[in-house]
C-alpha cells in the first residue's frame, strides 16, 4: 500500500486552485522508518508528504484544533478514521465544505513489530466512508470480529480479570494523553477537568484513574471506531482498546448490530433506542 | 458456589469470588437510585402497604432513570456502596415518554463493562418497578440483598483517600 | 409448458370422475403438465380434524412432503375440503415450526418438511396462474346465451386469512371465468352459503333444507344451471335434488356442472368426452340454450350511468 | 459555611414506635454543618412548622432537612413554610424517614434507626448542595387557535370568547357547523339539532373576540406553550366574500352538478355552492375539483350571473400566520365504510344506507323533503331493518372498540321512522344496548314501547335480494333461532372513526394517536382533554367516539384550560429544569437528539471572549422542559445541568454516608 505520489499530486492540486489552506497527511520521522502526522501549509514542504502501510495515525483528530479550526483543511483518512471523521461531521464538530477529505481504501497498517495491526486484521470498515477523493479500490464492509483480547480475557475468572485490570489502573499516570490523541474527545472542557463537578478529586489513584477511564471509555462507547490513537499516545503503554472494544461489543451484538460513524447523520448507539432493546437483564 | 453467568453472547466466565465468605454480622450498603415518578412512588407504596424488606438500601430520589449517569454505578461502588439497584417505570410508562429506553442501554452497556473489569454482575441490578408494585419493590430489595451478602463486601476499586 | 403438482383427492377417482377427467383434458389444452402425487393420502377433511390435531395435520403433511419431491412450485387440488385441509396444515406448519417439526417427525420416513410447494384450488390456478386472457385465446366455442349461477361452496375462499383467495362472501373468479368463456353469470346471492356437505351422511334433511335454500335461490336468480369447482357440492346438489323437489313440492331441474366441464366445452371438445351421463340431473335442456340471442347485457349502461352520477353538464 | 437545620418527625406513632428518634437527633447534631436538629410529634402540624421557621430565623439557616414522610407527601408543605420565613423553598431537603424506613423495618428498630441516620446524613449532604431556586415565567401571546368548526370547536370558541380572550377558528370546509348540522333531531329529547346549533353558529360569526376562517387549514405550528406560532392556508374560493351579498343567483345558474357531501351525495350540489342554507358564512365558494371553467377554461356562466362582479377565477391560495398561546383541537369523525361487509350485498344493493344517510332522508331540509326513500325505486319504506355495530367491536372487518352513539341515535331513528311513516315498522338487530346516559335508557324504551320497534338481538349474517325486498337473515340469541326479515331498506349503523387527517394534523403539532387515529390525552382520566403536549388540547371525536352533549362538555373543558392558562401575563413553572453552561457545552447537539419534549435547541455564541467567530452550543427552552434529565447524563462535558438534581448534590448523597 503506497499512495504517497497521488496524495502528493493531489495536495499540489489543491493548493494550486486554492482549495485549502493546510494538507493534514504523514511524514517520514527523521530518526526511524515509522511516521509522524505532517500539517503542510506550504506547498514547498509537499513533497514530505507519504503514505504507506506505515501511516497509522488517525488524522481526524488534528481538526479539533485551534491551528485547523475554520480553515480549510485537505485531509487523509483511512476507513476507521474517516467513521471518526464521520462522527465529528455529525456532531457538527467539522463543516465538511471545510475539509476536502482523501479517502484511503486501506489495506491495513503495521504495528511496532512489523506485523499487520490487530485492529486492521479485525477491521470492519477498511475504506473510508466519506471523502471527496477516494484512492485505492473499495473491498467493502467485513464481518464483524470479536477482538481477540476480549475473547481470551472474557475465559479467565472474575477475580483474574479484577487482578488484570487494577494493574492497568494502577499504571495509568492521568497524563490524558488518551484524550488528546481521541478525535472524538473534543469538548471544550472535559468533565475530567472539572473541578466544580467533584467527580475525579482526590490523588493519582489506580480508583481515580479507574473512575476516569470508565467515565472516558462510556463517553466513547457507541463512537469509538478502535483507530487505536489513544494507545499508541499512551506513554504507559495501556491496554485501552479492551475496554473500547468490549463496549463495541456489547453494543453490536445488542442493539441492531450498531457500528459507530458508518452512515452519515448516525450519532452513536446512545442518541437512539429501540423498542426491541434487550430487558431480560432488568428485573 | 456460583454457576457459570452469560456476560455476553460471545464471552463466558466462570463467577468464583474470593469476597465469598461467611459475614455473620457484615451488613452491607445497598445505594438505591429510584425515578421519582413510578419506582419511588412505588416504593412509598411498599411503605403505605407495610410490606418488610431488608434495611441495607440507601435510596436516592431522581426525576428519572434517564438522568442516572454510569458514573453514579462507579462512584457508589467507589465510595459507600457494597452493591447498586436502579429502578425505573416500566418501558412504555416512562412519565417523561421515552427517557428509560435512552437508559436501558446505558445501563446494559455499563453492566456488561463493570462486570468486565472484574465487578460481579450481581453488583449492579436493575428493575422496572411501577407506582402500583408496593409487592415487588420488595422482592426486588430483597433479592439484591441477599445477592450481594453472598458476594461479600466490596474491595476491589475502592477510593483509598476520603 | 407449466408443471403442476396434482392431488385429487378420493372422490376424483369415484364421484366426480368427471371432474377430474374433464380437468385433464381442460389443463392439456392449456398445455399443462399434470404431475399427479404418487401414493397420496387421504386428507383427513371433515372427521380427523374434529377428532385430533396430529392426525388432522399429519395426513395433509404427508401429502406435502409427498408433493415437494416432486419440484413443483404448486400443487393443485381437485375438492374444497382437500385444499382447505392442505391450505390450513401448510399455514399452520409455515407459521409454528416447532408443530412442523412435531408433526413431520411422525412421518419423517417420507421426508423433511420445507415449505416450497405452494397450494392452491384448481379454480385459483385457472384464475389467477394461468389468467382469463389465455383461458379466453382457447376457447372456440362461446358459451354465450347460456347463463350461469356460480356456486363457490363454503371452504374455495374462506378462512380470508388462510386462502388469500378473491373475497371470503362475495367471490367473483368463477364468474369472471365463466364470463371470459362467453356464457353470462347471473347475481347469485348465495354462492357462498352452505350446502351441508358434512351432514351428507349422518342429517341428510339438514342437506335438503341447506341445498334446497340454494337451488332455489340459483333458480329465481334465472341461471340456466349452477356451476361448481368442489366434488361434494356438486353431489349434494346434484344428487339430491330429486328428494329436494320433492321435500319443496316444486320442480328444480337445474344441472349442476363443474366449471372445468363448461371449459372443455368452450374449448371445443365434444359432448360425448364430458361425461353428462354422470348427472342426475340431465344438462342438456340446459345446455340448448347456447346460442340463444340474449338481450344485450346491462352492465354497460350501468357503468355509464356511474360516471355521469361523479359529475354531469346539462 | 453551610448551617443546615435537621427537624425529625414522630408521625405520632408512625415513625416514633419503631425508629429511635432521639437517638437519630442526635446522630444528626454529629454533622458539622447541622447547627440545631429537634424533633416533634407532628412537623406538618401548625406548631411544627412554627418551629422550623422559628429555627430558620434564629439560626441563620443555610439549608433545611425534614426527616419524615415521603417528599411526594409534604414536600409542598415544608417548602411553604420555608417561604414564609423567608428562605428560599427549595433549599429544603426531606429525608424519607417513615415509607422508606420505619414502616419498612417494623421487626427491627436498630437496623432501622441506623438507616433513618444515614437518609438523614444523605439529606444534610445534598441540601448542603442547594441553590435558592426561583419559578419561571414563561410569557403567553392571548389568543387560542380552535381546528374544526363543528359542535366542538363552536362551542370550544364561544366559552373562551366570552371570557374575552381572542379565538381564531379554522374550519376545513366553506361553513362552520360539522356533523351536527347534517343531524335531523337530537336524542334524547328530539329537539331539532338545527335550531339549537345555527344560534351557535351565528354567535360565532357576530362574535367580537372570534376570527373565523373557514375553508383553511392549519399547517404549520412551531414554537411552544403560551407561544405557539401558526401557519394556515386559506383555501381559494373564487369569490370575494367582501362584495358577495350571497344571494345565490351562481349557484342556481351553474350547470356542474356534483354529489352533495351535505346529504351524502344522495342529490347534487352545483360546483359553485354553499354547502346547506343555514351555513356560516353564507357565502358561495367554487369548487375547483369540478368547475369547468377552472379545469377546462369553458363556462363562465356564474361570473356573468354575479351582478356584484364577486366572482374571480383568478383567486390564490394564500398563508395567513397567527401568534397563539394554546390550541383546541377539534377535527370530529368520519363514518367507517361498510364495503367490507359483502355477506351483507354492500355496494350491491342500492336500498342498503348508512345511518348519516337515513338521518338526512328524514331531516326537512333533506334531499327526500324528510320522508325516507327507496334509492332504487324511490318507494317509501315501510319494513326498515336497522343494523348495529357495523365496524365497531367487529375484530374481524372492523375496529375493536365501541362507537358510543349507535345504539342511540339506531333508537332515535326507529321513533323518527315511526313519525315519518306511521304505518312502517322497525327491526333493530343489536349485540348490546349501551344506553348509559341522563335520559338515555328512558329513550331507548321509548322506541321499543311507544313505536313498538322489534329490537333482535343478534347479529345478521346475511342479506340477499328477493323480488324488490331485501331478506335480512340473523340470529334472535333470546329465542336461539335464526330468524329472516322481509326490508324494503337496511340501515347499517356504521362505526365513527377519526378524521382520516388526524395523523398527519397530530404529527404536524406534535401530539401521539392512537393506532385508530384518535389523538391522545395525557392521562386517560386525570388530564382527559389536555395533551402530552403542553398547551394543546382535545375536544369532541378528536380524541374518541362522543355523543354531543359529552362533547360539548369537554369543549368547555377545553375553554376552562385555556382561560387558566391565560390567566396571568406569564405563566408559572416548576424551577427544577435543565440549563446549558455555554463555556462547556461543545455543541454536539446529541442532546437535542434525546430531548422528548424538543426543548433543545441550538443556539449561536462568541467563540472566545470578544470574538467575532461564532460557535454553536445548546440551548434549552424554559418553557418547554419538563425537567427529565435526559440530556444531563448524556451530555458528555457535563455542560448541562439539572436544577435540584446537579451533579453535586447526587455525589453529597452518595458518599454521605
Amino acid at each position: 500500500m503506497n499512495y504517497t505520489n497521488q496524495i502528493q499530486e493531489i495536495a499540489t492540486k489543491l493548493f494550486a486552485e486554492g482549495k485549502i489552506d493546510v494538507f493534514v497527511g504523514y511524514r517520514q520521522n527523521l530518526f526511524d522508518e515509522n511516521q509522524v502526522p505532517c500539517l503542510v501549509t506550504d506547498p514547498a514542504d509537499i513533497s514530505k508528504l507519504v503514505f504507506t502501510e506505515k501511516s497509522v495515525f488517525n488524522l481526524s483528530n488534528y481538526l479539533k484544533f485551534e491551528h485547523t479550526r475554520n480553515k480549510r483543511v485537505g485531509l487523509v483518512v483511512k476507513g476507521c478514521d474517516s467513521r471518526a471523521l464521520n462522527l465529528m461531521l455529525t456532531e457538527s464538530q467539522v463543516k465538511r465544505e471545510n475539509v476536502y477529505i482523501v479517502g484511503i481504501c486501506c489495506e491495513g497498517v503495521l504495528n511496532e513489530k512489523g506485523e499487520k495491526a490487530q485492529n486492521c486484521v479485525e477491521c470492519v470498515m477498511p475504506d473510508a466512508v466519506v471523502y471527496d477523493e477516494l484512492l485505492g479500490s473499495p473491498t467493502g464492509k467485513r464481518e464483524y470480529l470479536v477482538n481477540a483480547d476480549i475473547k481470551e480475557l472474557a475465559q479467565k475468572g472474575l477475580t483474574e480479570r479484577a487482578d488484570y485490570f487494577e494493574n492497568v489502573f494502577e499504571n495509568c499516570i492521568r497524563c490524558n494523553a488518551c484524550r488528546h490523541s481521541c478525535p472524538l474527545c473534543y469538548c471544550a472542557k472535559c468533565c475530567i477537568d472539572q473541578e466544580t463537578s467533584s467527580l475525579f478529586h482526590g490523588a493519582n489513584t489506580s480508583s481515580s484513574a479507574m473512575h476516569a477511564l470508565m467515565t472516558w471509555t462510556l463517553h466513547l462507547a457507541g463512537r469509538c471506531v478502535d483507530c487505536r490513537n489513544c494507545e499508541k499516545a499512551c506513554p504507559s503503554h495501556l491496554p485501552l482498546h479492551l475496554l473500547h472494544k468490549q463496549n463495541e461489543m456489547v453494543i453490536y451484538e445488542n442493539f441492531q448490530q450498531h457500528l459507530a460513524g458508518m452512515e452519515k447523520d448516525d450519532r452513536g448507539a446512545f442518541y437512539k433506542y429501540s423498542m426491541s432493546d434487550p430487558d431480560d437483564f432488568i428485573m | 458456589m456460583e454457576t457459570d453467568v452469560k456476560v455476553s453472547n460471545t464471552q463466558v466466565v466462570s463467577a468464583e469470588n474470593p469476597d465469598i465468605q461467611a459475614h455473620a454480622d457484615w451488613q452491607p450498603v445497598i445505594m438505591g437510585i429510584l425515578c421519582n415518578w413510578c419506582s419511588y412512588a412505588g416504593s412509598d407504596l411498599t411503605g403505605t402497604s407495610r410490606i418488610q424488606y431488608p434495611p441495607n438500601i440507601r435510596i436516592i430520589r431522581v426525576p428519572c432513570s434517564s438522568r442516572v449517569d454510569p458514573w453514579f454505578i462507579i462512584k457508589s461502588l467507589q465510595t459507600t456502596a457494597d452493591g447498586v439497584l436502579i429502578s425505573g417505570c416500566h418501558p412504555g410508562d416512562c412519565h417523561y415518554i421515552s427517557g428509560n429506553y435512552f437508559a436501558r442501554r446505558r445501563f446494559l452497556v455499563t453492566k456488561k463493562l463493570l462486570n468486565f473489569i472484574g465487578y460481579h454482575e450481581n453488583r449492579v441490578q436493575f428493575s422496572w418497578v411501577s407506582a402500583a408494585e408496593g409487592p415487588k419493590f420488595a422482592k426486588v430489595v430483597d433479592k439484591v440483598t441477599t445477592d450481594i451478602k453472598k458476594l461479600g463486601p466490596l474491595h476491589r476499586f475502592k477510593k483509598e483517600n476520603l | 409448458m407449466n408443471k403442476l403438482t396434482y392431488f385429487p383427492g378420493c372422490s376424483a377417482h369415484g364421484t366426480s370422475e368427471e371432474f377430474d377427467h374433464t380437468l385433464k383434458l381442460v389443463m392439456k389444452t392449456l398445455d399443462v403438465q399434470m404431475d399427479e402425487i404418487p401414493d397420496w393420502n387421504c386428507c383427513g377433511a371433515t372427521s380427523a380434524h374434529v377428532m385430533t390435531e396430529n392426525l388432522a395435520f399429519a395426513l395433509p403433511l404427508r401429502n406435502l412432503v409427498l408433493a415437494e419431491k416432486l419440484e413443483n412450485k404448486t400443487m393443485g387440488i381437485a375438492c374444497a375440503s382437500c385444499y382447505a385441509r392442505m391450505k390450513v396444515t401448510k399455514k399452520e406448519m409455515d407459521e409454528h415450526p416447532e408443530l412442523a417439526q412435531r408433526i413431520n417427525s411422525t412421518i419423517i420416513e417420507e421426508g423433511e418438511y420445507t415449505g416450497s410447494v405452494d397450494v392452491q384450488s384448481m379454480l385459483q390456478y385457472c384464475y389467477e396462474t394461468i389468467g382469463l386472457e389465455t383461458i379466453k385465446s382457447k376457447v372456440t366455442k362461446s358459451l354465450a346465451g347460456l347463463k350461469v349461477a356460480c356456486y363457490y361452496g363454503c371452504l374455495l375462499t374462506r378462512p380470508k386469512n388462510v386462502t388469500h383467495f378473491d373475497s371470503p362472501e362475495y367471490p367473483m373468479s368463477m364468474d369472471y371465468l365463466m364470463e371470459a368463456l362467453g356464457a353470462e353469470a347471473v347475481e347469485f346471492d348465495f354462492k357462498t352459503e352452505c350446502c351441508g356437505a358434512s351432514f351428507s351422511i349422518s342429517n341428510t334433511d339438514v342437506v335438503h333444507s341447506l341445498s334446497g335454500k340454494i337451488l332455489e335461490m340459483a333458480k329465481a336468480s334465472g341461471a340456466h344451471m349452477i356451476v361448481v369447482a368442489c366434488p361434494l357440492c356438486q353431489s349434494n346438489l346434484d344428487m339430491r335434488q330429486p328428494d329436494i323437489a320433492k321435500m319443496l313440492k316444486t320442480k328444480l331441474d337445474i344441472p349442476v356442472m363443474y366449471f372445468t366441464q363448461l371449459m372443455a366445452l368452450a374449448f371445443g371438445f365434444p359432448k360425448e368426452e364430458l361425461r353428462f351421463p354422470k348427472h342426475i340431473v340431465p344438462v342438456e335442456d340446459a345446455l340448448s340454450n347456447i346460442g340463444k340471442i340474449q338481450p344485450a347485457p346491462e352492465k354497460a349502461k350501468k357503468t355509464k350511468k356511474a360516471v355521469e352520477a361523479e359529475s354531469e353538464v346539462e | 459555611m453551610a448551617r443546615v437545620g435537621v427537624f425529625t418527625c414522630f408521625c405520632g406513632a408512625n415513625i416514633a414506635d419503631f425508629i429511635d428518634v432521639p437517638a437519630v437527633v442526635e446522630e444528626a447534631k454529629k454533622i458539622k454543618e447541622v447547627k440545631i436538629s429537634i424533633e416533634y410529634k407532628y412537623m406538618c402540624s401548625d406548631p411544627g412548622q412554627g418551629m422550623i421557621r422559628d429555627a430558620i430565623i434564629q439560626h441563620r439557616l443555610t439549608s433545611v432537612v425534614v426527616a419524615a414522610c415521603s417528599p411526594r407527601m409534604h414536600e409542598k408543605t415544608f417548602r411553604k413554610a420555608l417561604s414564609d420565613a423567608g428562605m428560599n423553598p427549595y433549599l429544603l431537603e426531606v429525608a424519607n424517614i417513615r415509607e422508606h424506613s420505619s414502616w419498612v423495618h417494623q421487626k427491627d428498630k436498630k437496623a432501622a434507626t441506623e438507616k433513618a441516620s444515614d437518609l438523614i446524613r444523605m439529606a444534610v449532604a445534598k441540601s448542603i448542595a442547594n441553590e435558592q431556586l426561583h419559578e419561571i415565567s414563561v410569557p403567553v401571546t392571548k389568543r387560542a387557535l380552535v381546528i374544526g368548526g363543528g359542535i366542538a370547536g363552536i362551542q370550544a370558541a364561544l366559552d373562551i370568547a366570552d371570557a374575552r380572550i381572542p379565538v381564531t377558528l379554522v374550519e376545513k370546509s366553506p361553513s362552520i357547523g360539522g356533523r351536527m348540522a347534517q343531524l335531523d333531531e337530537t336524542f334524547p329529547t328530539l329537539d331539532c339539532s338545527q335550531c339549537i346549533l345555527t344560534p351557535k353558529m351565528v354567535d360565532v360569526a357576530s362574535h367580537p373576540y372570534i376570527e373565523l376562517i373557514p375553508y383553511s387549514e392549519v399547517i404549520e405550528l412551531d414554537g411552544f406553550v403560551g407561544n405557539y406560532k401558526a401557519k394556515i392556508r386559506k383555501k381559494a374560493s373564487y369569490v370575494d366574500f367582501s362584495t358577495c351579498t350571497g344571494c345565490g343567483a351562481c349557484t342556481q345558474k351553474c350547470p356542474v352538478k356534483v354529489p352533495n357531501e351535505y346529504n351524502m351525495g344522495i342529490d347534487k350540489r352545483r360546483a359553485i355552492y354553499t354547502p346547506f342554507p343555514q351555513a356560516v358564512p353564507n357565502k358561495p365558494v367554487i369548487d375547483a375539483e369540478h368547475c369547468t371553467m377552472l379545469t377546462k377554461g369553458k363556462c363562465g356562466i356564474c361570473a356573468k350571473v354575479c351582478e356584484k362582479g364577486s366572482i374571480n377565477y383568478e383567486m390564490k391560495d394564500e398563508i395567513i400566520e397567527r401568534e397563539i398561546g394554546a390550541v383546541v383541537v377539534a377535527t370530529g369523525y368520519d363514518l367507517w365504510d361498510p364495503k367490507p361487509y359483502e355477506e351483507y350485498g354492500v355496494g350491491r344493493y342500492k336500498d342498503i344506507i348508512t345511518s348519516l344517510e337515513f338521518e338526512r332522508m328524514v331531516s326537512a331540509n333533506g334531499p327526500t323533503g324528510g320522508v325516507p326513500q327507496r334509492p332504487s325505486d324511490g318507494k317509501v319504506p315501510k319494513n326498515v331493518v336497522f343494523i348495529k355495530c357495523i365496524g365497531s367491536r367487529d375484530e374481524a372487518k372492523g375496529i375493536e372498540y365501541c362507537s358510543k352513539i349507535c345504539c342511540m341515535y339506531t333508537a332515535k331513528h326507529a321513533i323518527l321512522l315511526h313519525h315519518k311513516v306511521h304505518d312502517s315498522h322497525a327491526y333493530i338487530f343489536y349485540m348490546d344496548i349501551r344506553a348509559a346516559g341522563k335520559g338515555y335508557e328512558e329513550f331507548v324504551k321509548r322506541a321499543q314501547v311507544e313505536t313498538a320497534a322489534t329490537y333482535l338481538r343478534g347479529r345478521v349474517s346475511k342479506i340477499y335480494k328477493k323480488g324488490d325486498k331485501l331478506m335480512v337473515r340473523g340470529e334472535d340469541a333470546q329465542i336461539g333461532q335464526v330468524v329472516e326479515v322481509e326490508a324494503d331498506l337496511v340501515v347499517l349503523a356504521t362505526a365513527v372513526i377519526p378524521n382520516k387527517d388526524n395523523p398527519d394534523l397530530a404529527r404536524l403539532l406534535g401530539v401521539s394517536y392512537d393506532k385508530y387515529g384518535y389523538m391522545s390525552e395525557a392521562h386517560p382520566k386525570l388530564r382527559p382533554v389536555e395533551t402530552a403536549k403542553a398547551g394543546i388540547f382535545l375536544a369532541g371525536c378528536t380524541q374518541a367516539p362522543k355523543d354531543i352533549p359529552d362533547t360539548v362538555a369537554q369543549a368547555s373543558a377545553c375553554a376552562a384550560k385555556v382561560c387558566g392558562l391565560f390567566a396571568g401575563d406569564t405563566m408559572k413553572k416548576d424551577p427544577m429544569i435543565s440549563t446549558v453552561n455555554n463555556e462547556y457545552c461543545s455543541g454536539c447537539q446529541n442532546c437535542v437528539k434525546v430531548c422528548p419534549y424538543q426543548a433543545i435547541v441550538t443556539d449561536e455564541v462568541p467563540l472566545g471572549h470578544g470574538s467575532k467567530e461564532l460557535r454553536t452550543v445548546a440551548k434549552i427552552n424554559e418553557g418547554v422542559c419538563q425537567g427529565c434529565g435526559s440530556c444531563v447524563a448524556i451530555c458528555r462535558s457535563t455542560a448541562i445541568t439539572l436544577a435540584g438534581f446537579t451533579d453535586p448534590q447526587i455525589i453529597n448523597e452518595i458518599v454521605a454516608i
